[in-house]
């Protein structure tokens, strides 16, 4: 494996964070969304510039300064690493012009703070995808929770202060609780915290440590939502809707699980895990989070709420993809990353487009939808249908890794409940769009006035369920990406 | 050193240091305080510590009795213990 | 039972420090009255200094001055086992002072306490402050 | 309370009575603490520095850091009572009281009001009212002095007595307080006002600093008498001697100064207008 | 000069102490800008003994020119080096930042209160820098007397807490007078190195154990390790803002530095942890005192007071990674000193802004203040998430150290403990947050216009000489967390015995 020495990921880390300054004391709204815009862009920019240096092989990689004898806060840009930097940094792009039509559409106060925040947290989530070690990865993780708070608390009432404290709660509470002493543990068996491909911890310890320190692992990332630590993410759905369309569909959640499975496979080993045979509690985990979190969406009225269980029953199954420990399964546990990411997000937007051109937020108010807002409605359907794994979205793809995954492994059940999950997701999909398009004219809801959000809302959105589309057919950076991640971890 | 003398003073020291702390007036407790010093100051003038003693006298039984004589006449002279 | 008793009475300075102590503890712990409390204080001080002034002393010695000491310069230096050891006095010395130093500082907060609560009693003092 | 107390103190008393059977015999000139440094205070003093009392040999010079620090602590006792007590807001609200001085008259002149003629034969007396006591007042004025001079004694005998510098100091202090105890502290504030005894007391230790940085400026190290021999035209040792009385004047005032400073603040509750 | 660089760095403001109150006399204006350049002549110093240190190992100071064990001796090695930079620059920041709360509170007495300023300094600087354990007492006993001054100048119950302050202070002291006095005996020396050299061969004697159990009990009281705490919160939070930003952040700390000292250089590791069977109990002691602090502090609703019960808590951390007795705990321990030092600093100097500007210390109080003053707020979050322990500040750090030194030593329960003060001081400093971010703003002067003397005018920012230095703290609070790796490697992992794996 080639090692490039390179500051860009710092770069593509920084950036953001540069912007603050030019955000905060920008002197008017424009200028300060310019920068935003701008700050994307080039975030993107360089993320993408390493791309074809990933795609060859090759890894990036770049030191700071050694914070501890033996670790130090470093970079690392490895295909995996740069699967999710790309989905993160391009979503940052869309998020913005949605953000831009959302706030101001709905006349949000404390715009700017809202965006300084926002690019922190691009900042530590891109961070963590490319931290070269436990260490780094923790220090962007604890960023990324704090940075998120006052967005999920934006509206400062008393049901956004309720959830930011369940939110910090639940993330920071279970990082330090969980993850922190994990990880020292870990450091004190292995002597390193460095990701890599066959893990650390091989020949370190007993079956016993080994499992206790993978569920305090796995439930400390509370971010991926994993039950039973899954509530704050339903709460946390008081947030601006671009917020919870990029962090709590892509960004923090994403966060959450982009570290679970980086610590399987990069602290664990595949190898480890199969020999300890530890996958299956894994799955069970995983599986039980996916049927639970499809069941309960099912039962939701509130739109945002829903999408929130679906993301849950979702991570898992990014979760499960790892958790099957073979190549395919991991292969699609990455892919639905990126898949998931951009269906999610289709299905946020139009959430808060509906809000913003309706105010409306619950399911059952929503008949008849479909006529007034079209695009949008379009654009749900594009999403549902990617969540739910159908052609011709890119959800399909994903799922039908996780499939062969499953095959591939033997483990039988477990395509019994991608498949039966996959009816749930249909289950609460389809009456959503049903609903919106074929009622009778009689019984909708909305008079004839009721028309598209404006334009920066929609156009996100377009763009979003086309990508999705689009994945299906040219899947290629994020397929080769993700191959070449499921390779090296399972060693094959 | 002459063990009785030693042993006077020393049951002397007790004596003043216990009726300090239990006399139910802070003037007197101020001036047995003042005799405890003192006792104390020939305990250690027996036992070869002249310059000690000599320290003690002055401030223990002198300066430090005044303080407390003072701070007691700027406060009260009542106490419940 | 010999032995005990000599052992005993070989230490009895150092009883009367460990007694000093207790009565200095105890009347800081047990009374309400302030100066009281300061007074046990300086009881426990003093007593420290009773300790090292007996980790000082020589039976049957003099004192640490050297006698005669100009004339002898040089001349036969004095033998360490004829004098009673001066360490102790110098640090006891500083203690002292410290003690009073201590006591001065003790004895001006009582005042300003007396100012602000019309009373030296803690007990009456935390009823002064709970009422308002 | 006095049960908690109670228990405290047993376990005290037990913890401290725990480690002394094993104490070397009192008075034992045999005992380790005996034996290992100060035999060498007692053996090499005298031709060290020319001190005959081992003590202030040790106090001043060998241990001398330690006194220097000795002397900051009353000192900053001393600034410490003047910053907790002193009030500097003027109350004239009091009623004064005023004595004729022939006739033993009291005058109680209430707020705002004045002497009456020939003002110079009354005197403000405390409003705590004492009676005048001649025999006090006189015998006081007739020890002071004598208290004085054998404060100054002393200090300037330490070197072969007992006593020094703070013992001197404590003395000389001892006798401004009796004055002010037999007199009033208005005519002690004649004597030594606040000022003079905070100057003094600041003084006193810089007196003893600054002998210890000069001896660093001549290339010794913080406090090393020796250094001076040449300032002082003496040799090394004498050198020694004489930085020790030095240092011990510089103790003595600033003791004498924070005691006086003490009882001002203390007697009077940090109003400086009347005392015991 | 640099010879003498031990020295100078306590007789600068020593001698400045009394130049101060001369100064003071003639014009008050003096007395800040002379403590200023003695602090920061002290600072200097320090920091040019630790680059020495460094450079050339141990040094030693010969105070009066006398050898020891006759004389008394300065000793600095690493450790003290260390904790001696940090001391000066806690000091020095301090009474930067301070400077218009103490000319509100304290302008007729200015001098005074700058000379005890620094002889408070310049006695924590000489506890930190000797190697005698008699001297030790005295400069302990210089610092604690000025300490009980300053904080006996506060509103309300300040007295009282001083006067308690003061109890609490002398028998801790006069026990480690004791335990001095115990040591001599069976030893004839004072200094520490001697004392470590002769006492080996005394290791079975009852005494040397005594000495060592009231040693122990004294520097407790004197720290306020928990069950011996009750001074502590009262003295601390009724104390004026000014002196509590100094001596929060200091007198424990330095006196667990005093511990440190102690059990590793003068009873040496083998008889601390090896043949007493302390440590255990300790580490035990300390997990109480972790805990127990943190409820406390959870149960008040008053800022400064909820960060003394922190200072509680942290007094635990420190002692017992101390007391774990591995190399990791006490690398901990040592790095918690400084990095505790300045969040300590971080905190007081904020809550004593925010107090300033609002003139209540009650955290329901503080509502919308994030609009108000976002500086001194900003400030204040990054010292509170560095007390939480949040990366890349200093106080994940010395945490890390902590729990790998309980992981190393099995002392699980210790990790628990600070892994549920982390949880809890989140919960702490985000109660406060949210109080300052969500509720709007309130005028509370309206409602009591002359409850506290020192309101300064509408509520606003703090004043660019407070806000300079907070500012400074809290890159500070950076600086030490990513230098964390070089501090430990560097300085603190040579000042810790060898014999210590």
């Amino acid at each position: 494996m080639d090692t490039l020495i390179s500051i860009k990921p710092l770069l593509a880390v920084l950036v953001s964070l540069l912007a603050i300054p030019f955000i905060a004391y920008s002197r008017s709204p424009n200028v300060r969304e310019g920068w935003t815009f701008l700050a994307a862009i080039v975030k993107f920019g360089i993320v993408a510039a390493m791309l074809p240096a990933v795609l060859n092989g090759m890894e990036i990689s770049c030191s700071l300064v050694e914070v501890l004898p033996g670790l130090s806060i470093a970079f690392r840009v490895d295909a995996f690493g740069m699967l999710f930097a790309l989905v993160a940094s391009f979503l940052w792009i869309i998020t913005s012009v949605y953000s831009i039509g959302y706030m101001r559409g709905l006349d949000e106060h404390a715009q700017t703070r809202y965006f300084c925040f926002f690019a922190i947290s691009l900042s530590a989530a891109v961070g963590v995808a490319f931290s070269a070690n436990l260490l780094t990865m923790y220090l962007f993780y604890e960023m990324l929770s704090l940075a998120t708070y006052p967005l999920v608390t934006h509206h400062q009432d008393q049901e956004a202060r309720t959830s930011g404290r369940k939110y910090l709660l639940y993330t920071v509470g279970a990082s330090i609780g969980l993850v922190l002493p994990a990880m020292l543990m870990t450091y004190h068996l292995t002597g390193s915290l460095d990701f890599s491909p066959q893990g650390i911890l091989a020949g370190t310890a007993s079956r016993g440590t080994v499992a206790l320190l993978l569920f305090m692992f796995v439930f400390g990332f509370a971010k991926a939502a994993i039950m039973p630590f899954h509530s704050w993410l339903p709460a946390a759905m008081v947030a601006p809707t671009p917020v919870s369309a990029l962090l709590h569909a892509v960004a923090v959640v994403k966060v959450g699980v982009f570290s679970i499975v980086r610590v399987i496979t990069a602290i664990f080993g595949t190898d480890l895990l199969q020999t300890f045979d530890l996958s299956t509690p894994l799955l069970l985990v995983a599986s039980t989070t996916i049927l639970v979190g499809s069941f309960i969406a099912l039962s939701q009225d509130n739109l945002k709420r829903m999408l929130a269980f679906s993301t849950i029953a979702q991570l898992s199954y990014i979760v499960l993809g790892a958790a099957l420990l073979s190549p395919k399964g991991v292969t699609g546990g990455m892919v639905h990353i990126a898949m998931h990411a951009f269906g999610k997000i289709t299905l946020f937007f139009c959430a808060g487009a509906i809000f913003v051109a309706t105010g409306k937020k619950n399911i059952s108010e929503m008949t008849g939808i479909g006529r007034r807002m079209p695009v949008t409605m379009t654009a749900f359907f594009i999403g549902a249908l990617s969540i739910i794994g159908m052609p011709p979205c890119g959800g399909f793809l994903s799922k039908w890794y996780l499939v062969l995954g499953a095959l591939d492994a033997d483990k039988i059940a477990i395509l019994v409940v991608l498949l039966f999950s996959s009816l749930l997701n249909a289950g609460y999909f389809m009456p959503v769009v049903y609903r919106a398009f074929f009622c009778p004219p009689e019984e909708a809801l909305f008079e004839a006035r009721v028309q598209e959000a404006p334009l920066c809302c929609v156009v996100p959105l377009v763009i979003t369920a086309v990508i999705s589309i689009l994945l299906l057919f040219y899947p290629q950076p994020f397929m080769n990406l993700a191959v070449m991640a499921a390779a090296k971890f399972t060693g094959i | 050193m002459i063990w009785p003398v030693d042993l006077i003073i020393m049951v002397l020291v007790m004596i003043c240091g216990i009726g300090a702390i239990m006399v139910r007036d802070l003037l007197g407790a101020a001036i047995l305080f003042g005799a405890y010093s003192f006792m104390m100051c020939l305990l250690w003038a027996i036992m070869g510590a002249v310059d000690v003693a000599f320290t003690e006298a002055s401030v223990g039984a002198g300066v430090s009795a005044v303080f407390f004589v003072a701070a007691v006449f700027r406060t009260s002279r009542r106490t419940k213990d | 039972m010999e032995s005990l008793l000599s052992n005993f009475l070989a230490k009895y300075n150092y009883w009367v420090y460990i007694g000093l102590v207790m009565i200095g503890m105890y009347a800081m712990i047990a009374k309400r009255n302030l100066v009281k409390k300061i007074i046990g204080m300086n009881i426990v001080q003093t007593a420290v200094i009773l300790f090292y002034v007996s980790i000082g002393a020589k039976k049957g010695k003099t004192i640490p001055i050297i006698a005669h000491g100009h004339e002898e310069t040089g001349h036969h230096a004095a033998q360490a086992i004829d004098y009673i050891s001066p360490l102790p006095h110098v640090l006891m010395l500083t203690a002292i002072v410290v003690s009073v130093a201590t006591l001065g500082v003790a004895l001006a907060l009582a005042i300003k306490i007396y100012r602000q609560y019309g009373t030296l009693e803690e007990d009456e003092i935390a009823l002064r402050i709970n009422e308002p | 309370m006095k049960t908690f107390a109670l228990i405290t103190v047993l376990l005290l008393g037990g913890l401290l009575f725990y480690g002394t059977p094993d104490f070397p015999d009192w008075g034992d000139p045999a005992s380790p603490a005996s034996l290992h440094v100060s035999p060498y205070y007692i053996e090499h003093a005298v031709e060290d520095t020319a001190v005959p009392n081992i003590v202030t040999a040790v106090l001043a010079d060998y241990r001398g850091y330690d006194t220097m620090f000795e002397t900051a602590v009353i000192f900053s006792a001393g600034i410490a009572c003047l910053f907790l007590l002193r009030v500097y807001r003027r109350k004239s609200a009091r009623t004064r009281l005023y004595r004729h001085n022939l006739t033993g008259v009291t005058l109680r002149i209430a707020k705002g009001g004045k002497l009456p003629e020939g003002s110079a034969e009354f005197e403000r007396i405390d409003s705590v009212w004492v009676p005048y006591d001649m025999i006090i007042k006189v015998t006081s004025r007739l020890i002071v002095p004598f208290v004085q001079l054998f404060a100054l004694y002393v200090i300037a005998h330490g070197h072969h007595s007992p006593g020094g510098g703070f013992q001197g100091g404590v003395i000389f202090g001892a006798a401004i307080i009796l004055y002010a105890l037999s007199n009033d502290l208005r005519r002690a504030f004649r004597r030594l006002s606040e000022k003079a005894a905070l100057l003094a007391s600041a003084a006193g230790v810089l007196i003893y600093v600054g002998t210890g940085l000069l001896c660093l400026l001549l290339g010794g190290n913080f406090l090393d008498y020796s250094m001076l021999a040449e300032m002082l035209h003496t040799d090394a040792i004498m050198a020694r001697s004489h930085g020790i009385l030095i240092v011990e004047i510089g103790v003595g005032l600033a003791v004498m100064a924070v005691m006086v400073s003490l009882y001002y603040n203390l007697s009077s509750a940090g109003r400086h207008d009347e005392g015991l | 000069m640099s010879a003498h660089f031990p020295g100078l760095v306590i007789i600068i403001p020593l001698v400045a102490a009394f130049l101060i109150l001369i100064g003071a006399l003639l014009d008050k204006r003096l007395a800040f800008p002379l403590t200023a350049l003695a602090l920061l002549g002290s600072l200097v110093t320090a920091i040019g003994l630790l680059a020495r240190v460094m450079q050339v190992g141990v040094v030693e100071y010969h105070l009066a020119g006398w050898a020891p064990p006759v004389g008394i001796a300065y000793r600095v090695d690493h450790l003290n080096g260390l904790v001696l930079v940090a001391v000066a620059a806690v000091a020095f920041i301090n009474l930067l930042g301070t400077r218009p709360l103490v000319v509100e509170a304290f302008g007729d007495r200015l001098g005074p209160f700058y000379t005890l300023y620094i002889l408070l300094v310049a006695g924590l600087l000489g506890i930190v820098v000797t190697g005698d354990a008699f001297n030790l007492y005295v400069l302990l006993e210089i610092a604690a007397l000025t300490g009980y001054a300053l904080v006996g100048m506060g509103e309300g119950r300040a007295p009282l807490a001083s006067l308690n302050y003061i109890f609490m202070g002398t028998v801790g002291a006069s026990f480690y007078l004791l335990g001095v006095g115990y040591l001599y005996l069976v030893t004839g020396t004072l200094n520490m190195a001697d004392l470590a050299v002769r006492l080996p061969a005394l290791y079975p004697s009852k005494v040397v154990f005594s000495a060592f159990v009231i040693c122990l009990a004294g520097l407790c009281l004197k720290m306020g390790f928990f069950p011996l705490h009750a001074w502590l919160p009262n003295a601390y939070s009724y104390a004026p803002d000014p002196v509590s930003s100094l001596v929060a952040p200091l007198m424990t700390k330095v006196m667990v530095y005093v511990m440190v000292r102690i059990m590793l250089f003068v009873f040496t590791p083998a008889f601390a942890f090896d043949l007493t069977a302390i440590s255990e109990p300790m580490v035990w002691m300390a997990i109480v005192a972790i805990v127990a602090g943190s409820f406390l502090a959870l149960s008040t609703r008053r800022l400064k007071r909820m960060l003394t019960y922190i200072v509680v808590a942290e007094v635990g951390y420190m002692v017992g990674g101390f007391w774990l007795g591995n190399r990791l705990g006490i690398s901990g321990a040592i790095l918690h000193i400084i990095n505790d030092a300045v969040m300590t600093l971080c905190v007081f100097l904020a809550a004593a802004a925010l107090i300033a500007r609002t003139g209540s210390d009650a955290i329901d109080d503080m509502q919308g203040l994030f609009k108000k003053m976002p500086v001194t707020m900003a400030v204040f979050v990054i010292a509170g998430l560095s007390i939480i322990g949040v990366p890349p500040t200093c106080g994940f750090f010395s945490k890390w150290y902590l729990i790998s030194g309980a992981i190393a030593a099995g002392q699980y329960g210790f990790m628990a403990a600070l892994l549920l003060s982390s949880l809890i001081n989140l919960v702490l400093f985000f109660r406060i947050f949210e109080i300052a971010y969500f509720e709007p703003f309130e005028d509370h002067h309206a409602e009591h216009p002359t409850g506290h003397g020192r309101v300064l005018s509408a509520v606003q920012e703090a004043p660019l000489e407070l806000l300079v230095p907070l500012v400074v703290t809290a890159a500070l609070l950076f600086a030490l967390g990513i230098y964390a790796g070089d501090i430990v490697s560097l300085i603190i992992d040579k000042a810790i015995p060898l014999g210590i794996v």
